[in-house]
């Protein structure tokens, strides 16, 4: 009875956060969603009669992968979330008619099997004296060559994203002076602020002026125009602030 | 009829070694046309000597033949295996051929000696004899042969010989498209003598005379008559008769001396030897032989109309040729009684033919080339010989009493009238209208006032021309009598070709005679009140619709045009559009097509991952449901 | 001593060394190309003297494993037919070596730009050897390697050293060829494995296959791959556009030997693996054939390319050819096998000889010549005897063996024989009219400083004129070689014997 | 009990399957991948539970193994591609066509 309850309440918050994962537009989200998907199936697995592997889906996908994909995320930009209009004409439709014609046919050939109840396993795991020592046995006898592929599995991939990601520095790195000049060679004598400073003006939460005098829309910050609207604070410019100000409403429609 | 008697083969002997009659002027033409230049000194005479030495061999042999007993006259020398299993060549002595033979050779070398002054001032003399050797080679291959498929090598042989000499002066666009005309129209003939051939050798399993005409009795009738038809067919090609008349008044575009030895007296009889070669199976087809005197006489009548019509004296004399064979056809077309008339008209033709062409070539020769008989005029003074030799030749060939054509002619209408009565009397009504065209030749040429240019100096021709026309005019007055008087040549004949159940015997004064007389008379008097008398205009009048006709050669060119030129034209037009749209474009378009599938079918990779991704799904889904549709069955 | 395996060792030796000869030794690797096939010439004279007619039926026999597991050998033999064939190639190609002196260097006016001379002169070589391994092979499979490797060679020499439509012809040449050859292999595998004899050897399958169906089927498949390779109606398109791009030398090899493969092809495996399917298509192989004579003159006639109209002339040729072969009669398959030799030398003479007016007058339009006889008497001389050879005037080659075809088609099937003669008719025309349009009339003004054959030219011309000539009088050397074989390859279609309405009672006897 | 797991499974596969399909941002969509995965070793571990043998989980585990090599290339492809591309969007990798 615990099992049915602790499954059925799983099954829809695994299958939520899956659509969820799906359907939410900003890729942190999705990450959590899966977060959320993976500790239910970690529970999931606790309940099958598999501690081993529910530990292993807690530290390996929530403990490592997820965190891979969360700094990857932040590599690449928290705040670009997906438009999520599709652009292949008819993917989306196409795509829900195979994957439901794909569950729909998993489904009847789960139906079709005639399954006896379980067997348990603790028929299996008894003389090893539980379910990591089984495991362990396995692994370690029937399964050494596979277990020793992964490993070798594991160590290329590490190289493998070691040189993939790195960057081979083809000129030397430009020094201080070196920048120093380049910048004043090219005319701009004025030191502008870095990103994410306040500042006046050439501020990053600063909308742009276009040449005609007009702001430019595209160059507010949504992230901090929302943060300026939340705690209203306005550039005294009232041509700035206005633009601010749809910037964000744009945003929340 | 009697059969004809066998062949017995000959060794040893001139016969035995005839085969040198074809041999030795091939060998002349091999060594002026691969000599080159450095023959062309003595190139002439060379042809000449091969030329008179063949007829030399040619006498020889006629000598050796009639030394034999008479049934023993046929002499076959085997040569060599042509092709093994179907044609052994060999060689065949007998009456018939080696009075071709004589006549080939005999003519032939005078015309030779004649083309050394004719073409003296040509750059390209030495050419001409090559050709000329090759065409005496090639027609004594075509008489002598034992065989269809040698007299079909001859056959073509002088078909090539006769196209290379009508476009000798080939950088004339009108002589160059006459000499193909030649050439095709002889090939739609030899068409037909190919065919034949086929039918003797499906039929009799031989091609050699001996045992095709020793078996020809035991043949169907019908498949007779097929042959007989087929080879007549190849006949007209090479005879000029209708309907394949066209090629040969274009012919005259070649030199003068051509026109006279190929396209009168030998090449264009060639036809006739065809058909009394082949005697044995033409009497065995009644039907076959009808439709050769219908085209015999249909030709003499319409060669004849064609040359009442013509200005250009080559082109009148070459109507004329093609009347008299017309006259030799229709005899061929009588069985035995007519054979002997045939060839003898045929001999006789040879000679006052040969004769008339080369006067006209001495006209020529005077006239700076000019060929138009209506500038000439009162040439008599100017070209004595030539106008006695030219006379005793039109005397004969009209018919005039005792000289050569009147014997042989007249043999044909009385054995024609014998066979029937409409035959005899057309035949009566052609000598008729040669009374009338060859009288308007001589008055027009010989008689009235000159009316040549005036930078025209006519003078006689040298004596290498002159000495053989005066030989070929005694041939004129003398043969045709010394060959009918007393049925000499039918008998001389008679082992080759049989010799009819009674001999007919020559009426100076029958009705048929009297009345062709009668009529070659009115004849010549219309054409010297027409042509003789009264002033014949320069310029040719525009005549009424029965002129134009004949001027027109009956239509014969426009009928080919537009039965068989223009719809060749048009289907070649179509054949090549056809190639090159429907076969190949039907190719190059299935090669579009592929390449246009492709490209449109390229489209599909997008190069999107997620469209191979569903595509992926799509394809697990289907595995999926046909595992289920499988596991459920 | 192996005769064959040398006969295709020495050509191929040849084209290595002429291929590594160091650069700029152009006129070296003509020699030497020379030396290697005249060599090869009297390799083939010598072996074919010591043939004997009346032996064995293939001599000079050679069999070397080559794949055990699928039965495939190197099998090399000859019989009559191959040996003329190979004399044939032997022939042609010194000749050829000769004719394209110049060919790839590119001087002509509308020429190529200038090509790797020494490599045109080893492909030479090459597709020398293979055209004598394709005649000489016994074994199915081999014989179809060669078949394929043969257009390599070809699809370069068209593809590289062509006109100026090169590259599409020899495209065409080589899709065509390829789509016939695979239909071809499938139909070799069907043999290979319907019979199931495990080998490839073709004496040993003669007759393997009796199922009619099957016969069909496999007929089929080597009758269209050699139907395109002759090229029969309707499968020629490929031809005209080959012979006109490809260098005067090749189109030479082309239409002379290539295409030879094809109706040799049709004699040695049609008829005798399949005889009973042979049979069962004979009227359709026969329209075909009567028609591509007929075709095939009448669009040479309404040709105004030179090499085009020659390559629809030997389009007509090859349908007497087929006409032979599927005639079903002794006389006609001789003459069939005669034809294709022939055939090579008169077509080569006028394919020459149109590439020396060619190299001379940077055209092949007709009519941009005129009067080339006034200035060139003896290269317009010897056109037009290569040319009466097309058309099979009497006395000349081709005569003979059109003659045989068609009296012997006249004895089995007396109407496609009737309509086929009228295409010598036809052959008239087109023959007569090119050589008038080329070398008859005033000279044209672009023709007036033509130059006639020089020393080397007349040395290619006269052994073909010769040959001509001389086959056209005495063919009997050639008969005497084909006919035993013919005999044999007909024995086992059950030809019906020739029996004349009214035999004559005795050849000879008759007069004596 | 084990077709309920089976079934969560296949809905989990089939809902990370459309996600692979309609998302463009490519972590998403290895997110989605993941997600496909972890649905496989729910149904291993149900089939291990199943028949009462542990192979279920050993290939459980060693998918795990796997996937998270497959995930340090995978996203290592993305910075790269990022770096070069600005841009993260699957779409925009589209250059392997036609």
């Amino acid at each position: 009875m615990g099992e049915t309850i602790t499954f059925w309440v799983l099954a829809v918050v695994s299958v939520s956060a899956a659509l969820g994962l799906v359907l939410s537009r900003r890729a942190v989200y999705c990450a959590l969603m899966l977060g959320v998907v993976m500790l239910s199936l970690a529970v999931l697995y606790a309940v099958q009669d598999a501690p081993f592997l529910a530990a292993v889906q807690i530290v390996v996908y929530t403990g490592a992968v997820m965190m891979l994909f969360l700094f990857v995320l932040m590599l690449v930009g928290v705040d670009s979330s997906d438009s999520l209009v599709e652009t292949i004409k008819g993917q989306r439709f196409w795509a829900i008619v195979a994957g439901a014609g794909f569950a729909v046919l998993l489904g009847l050939a789960v139906g079709n099997a005639v399954l006896s109840p379980p067997a348990g396993l603790l028929g299996a795991t008894q003389t090893a004296g539980g379910n990591v020592p089984a495991l362990a046995q396995l692994i370690f006898t029937r399964h050494v060559f596979a277990f020793e592929v992964a490993s070798a599995l594991l160590i290329t991939a590490a190289l493998a994203a070691m040189v993939l990601t790195h960057r081979e520095r083809l000129t030397e790195k430009p020094t201080q002076r070196a920048l120093a000049r380049a910048r004043f060679l090219t005319g701009g004598s004025v030191v502008l602020p870095g990103p994410g400073v306040y500042a006046r003006h050439n501020a990053n939460d600063m909308p742009a002026l276009l040449p005609d005098g007009s702001v430019s829309e595209l160059s507010v910050n949504r992230v901090i125009a929302r943060h300026d609207v939340e705690d209203e604070r306005f550039p005294d410019d009232p041509k700035l602030a206005e633009a601010i100000k749809q910037a964000v409403e744009e945003e929340s429609k | 009829m009697e059969p004809a008697e066998k062949i017995i083969q000959h060794a040893g002997g001139v016969i035995g070694v005839s085969w040198l009659m074809i041999a030795l002027p091939l060998l002349g033409a091999a060594i002026l046309l691969l000599g080159g230049r450095r023959t062309d000194r003595w190139g002439h005479l060379l042809g000449v000597a091969m030329s008179l030495a063949s007829f030399v061999v040619a006498v020889l042999a006629f000598v050796e033949l009639i030394g034999l007993p008479e049934a023993q006259r046929r002499r076959g020398v085997e040569l060599f295996q042509f092709i093994p299993g179907m044609v052994d060549m060999g060689v065949l002595i007998d009456p018939l051929s080696i009075s071709f033979a004589l006549l080939i050779t005999g003519v032939g070398s005078l015309i030779h000696i004649y083309s050394i002054g004719y073409m003296s001032h040509d750059p390209a003399r030495r050419r001409f004899f090559a050709y000329l050797n090759l065409f005496v080679a090639a027609m004594l291959l075509l008489v002598l042969a034992d065989n269809y498929v040698g007299l079909y090598v001859g056959w073509e042989g002088v078909g090539l010989a006769s196209y290379l000499l009508i476009g000798f002066w080939q950088q004339k666009p009108s002589a160059a498209t006459a000499a193909q005309k030649a050439f095709i129209v002889n090939r739609v003939g030899d068409f037909g003598l190919a065919i034949g051939i086929f039918v003797i050798w499906t039929t009799f399993g031989s091609v050699a005379y001996g045992p095709v005409f020793g078996a020809a009795g035991g043949a169907d009738q019908g498949v007779l008559t097929v042959i007989g038809l087929l080879l007549l067919l190849g006949a007209c090609g090479k005879s000029a008769q209708v309907p394949l008349q066209s090629w040969l008044l274009d012919a005259m575009e070649g030199p003068t001396p051509v026109s006279a030895l190929i396209h009168a007296a030998t090449m264009v009889t060639a036809g006739v030897y065809l058909v009394v070669r082949s005697g044995a199976i033409f009497e065995l087809a009644p039907t076959a032989q009808l439709v050769v005197t219908i085209v015999g006489v249909v030709t003499l009548l319409a060669g004849a109309i064609i040359g009442t019509a013509k200005d250009d004296i080559k082109k009148g004399l070459a109507g004329s040729t093609m009347s008299q064979i017309g006259y030799m056809m229709l005899a061929a077309g009588l069985g035995p009684a007519g054979y002997a008339f045939a060839i003898a008209h045929l001999i006789t033709h040879g000679f006052f033919k040969a004769n008339l062409f080369l006067g006209a070539g001495s006209i020529m020769h005077a006239m700076n080339d000019e060929v138009d008989m209506r500038k000439y005029g009162g040439l008599r003074k100017f070209l004595p010989v030539t106008f006695a030799t030219f006379f005793i030749g039109y005397l004969a060939i009209i018919g005039f009493p005792l000289l050569s054509g009147y014997f042989t002619k007249d043999g044909i209408i009385e054995t024609a009238m014998h066979h029937s009565a409409i035959l005899g009397w057309l035949a009566v009504v052609g000598a008729g209208i040669t009374g009338f065209y060859m009288s308007r030749m001589v008055f027009m040429t010989f008689f009235g006032e000159k009316r040549w240019a005036d930078d025209a100096h006519p003078h006689e021709s040298p004596a290498v021309m002159t000495w053989p026309l005066i030989i070929l005019s005694v041939g004129s007055i003398f043969l045709g009598g010394y060959l009918i008087l007393g049925n000499t040549f039918m008998q001389f004949l008679a082992p080759a070709v049989g010799r009819p159940a009674e001999l007919p015997v020559f009426h100076f004064f029958s009705v048929p005679g009297l009345a062709t007389l009668a009529l070659v008379a009115v004849g010549a008097a219309f054409a010297w009140m027409k042509y003789g008398r009264a002033q014949v205009p320069v310029v040719a009048p525009r005549g009424s619709f029965l002129t134009t006709f004949a001027r027109r050669d009956l239509y014969g060119d426009a009928i080919n045009e537009s039965l068989f030129m223009r719809p060749g034209q048009w289907a070649t037009r179509f054949a090549v559009f056809f190639d090159n749209r429907g076969i190949d474009g039907l190719v190059n378009g299935l090669a579009a097509m592929i390449g246009g599938t492709s490209g449109r079918l390229r489209r599909i990779q997008t190069g999107f991952a997620r469209s191979y991704a569903l595509s992926i799904l799509f394809g697990a889904a289907v595995v999926a449901g046909a595992l289920l549709l499988v596991g459920n069955l | 001593m192996p005769w064959l395996s040398t006969l295709i060792a020495v050509p191929v030796l040849g084209a290595v060394g002429v291929a590594l000869l160091p650069k700029g030794n152009d006129k070296l690797a003509k020699q030497l190309a020379l030396v290697v096939s005249l060599v090869v010439l009297a390799l083939t004279l010598v072996m074919a003297v010591q043939f004997s007619p009346r032996g064995t039926r293939f001599q000079f026999d050679e069999t070397y494993e080559w794949i055990p597991r699928f039965g495939v050998h190197f099998g090399l033999a000859v019989d009559g037919i191959a040996l003329v064939l190979i004399v044939l190639s032997a022939v042609l190609v010194p000749i050829v070596v000769l004719a394209s002196w110049h060919d790839a260097d590119g001087t002509g006016a509308d020429a190529p730009p200038k090509r790797s001379v020494k490599t045109y002169f080893a492909l030479l070589l090459v597709l020398e050897a293979m055209m004598i391994g394709v005649f000489a092979a016994t074994d199915i499979f081999l014989f179809y390697v060669f078949f394929e490797a043969m257009l390599i060679p070809m699809y370069f020499m068209i593809g590289s050293y062509g006109g100026a439509q090169r590259s599409y012809a020899a495209v065409k040449f080589l899709l065509y060829s390829l789509f016939g050859g695979l239909l071809m292999l499938v139909a070799v595998i069907g043999l290979y494995v319907i019979a199931e004899k495990n080998t490839f050897m073709f004496p040993e399958l003669i007759g393997a296959i009796t199922d009619p169906t099957t016969q069909k089927w496999l007929f089929a498949g080597f009758f269209i791959a050699f139907a395109v390779k002759a090229p029969l109606w309707p499968f020629h398109t490929w031809l005209p556009d080959a012979a006109a791009q490809a260098p005067a030398g090749a189109a030479v090899l082309l239409v002379g030997v290539l295409d030879k493969v094809g109706t040799y092809g049709m004699l040695r495996f049609c008829l005798e693996l399949f005889p009973d399917a042979a049979k069962f298509f004979t009227p359709l192989v026969l329209v075909l054939a009567v028609v591509g004579i007929v075709y095939g003159a009448i669009v040479a006639i309404g040709q105004t390319d030179m090499k085009r109209l020659i390559a629809y002339t030997s389009i007509s040729h090859f349908g007497f050819i087929a006409l032979g072969v599927f005639a079903m009669s002794q006389n006609a398959a001789t003459g069939a096998t005669l034809y294709m030799v022939n055939h090579g030398f008169s077509t080569g003479a006028l394919f020459l000889i149109a590439g020396f007016l060619i190299y001379r007058r940077g055209s092949n339009y007709i009519a941009d010549y005129g009067g080339v006889q006034k200035v060139a008497p003896i290269l317009a001389g010897t056109f037009l005897v290569a040319g009466l050879s097309g058309l099979a005037l009497p006395g000349l080659s081709s005569f003979v063996s059109e003659f045989m075809v068609l009296i012997g088609s006249f004895q089995t099937y007396p109407v496609p024989a009737t309509i086929a003669t009228a295409g010598v008719v036809l052959a008239a025309i087109y023959i007569l009219w090119m050589y008038k349009r080329v070398a008859n009339g005033p000279t044209t003004e672009a023709v007036a400083g033509m130059k006639d054959l020089n020393g080397r030219e007349k040395w290619v011309i006269a052994p073909l004129i010769a040959l001509i000539i001389a086959l056209g009088f005495y063919p009997k050397p050639l008969l005497d070689v084909i006919n035993p074989a013919v005999d044999k390859t007909l024995a086992n279609v059950t030809v019906t014997e020739f029996t004349p309405a009214v035999p004559v009672a005795d050849q000879k006897g008759a007069g004596e | 009990m084990t077709t309920h797991y089976l079934v969560l499974s296949a809905l989990l596969f089939a809902i990370g399957a459309v996600g692979v399909l309609v998302r463009r941002n490519a972590i998403v969509v290895f997110m989605c991948v993941e997600l496909m995965l972890n649905a496989c070793n729910l149904a291993f571990v149900t089939f291990a539970r199943q028949h009462g043998n542990l192979d279920g989980q050993i290939i459980a585990f060693f998918v795990m193994v796997v996937a998270a090599a497959e995930v340090v290339v995978g996203l290592a492809i993305i910075v790269t591609i990022f770096r070069t591309r600005r841009s993260a969007s699957v779409d925009d990798a589209n250059l392997l066509k036609y």
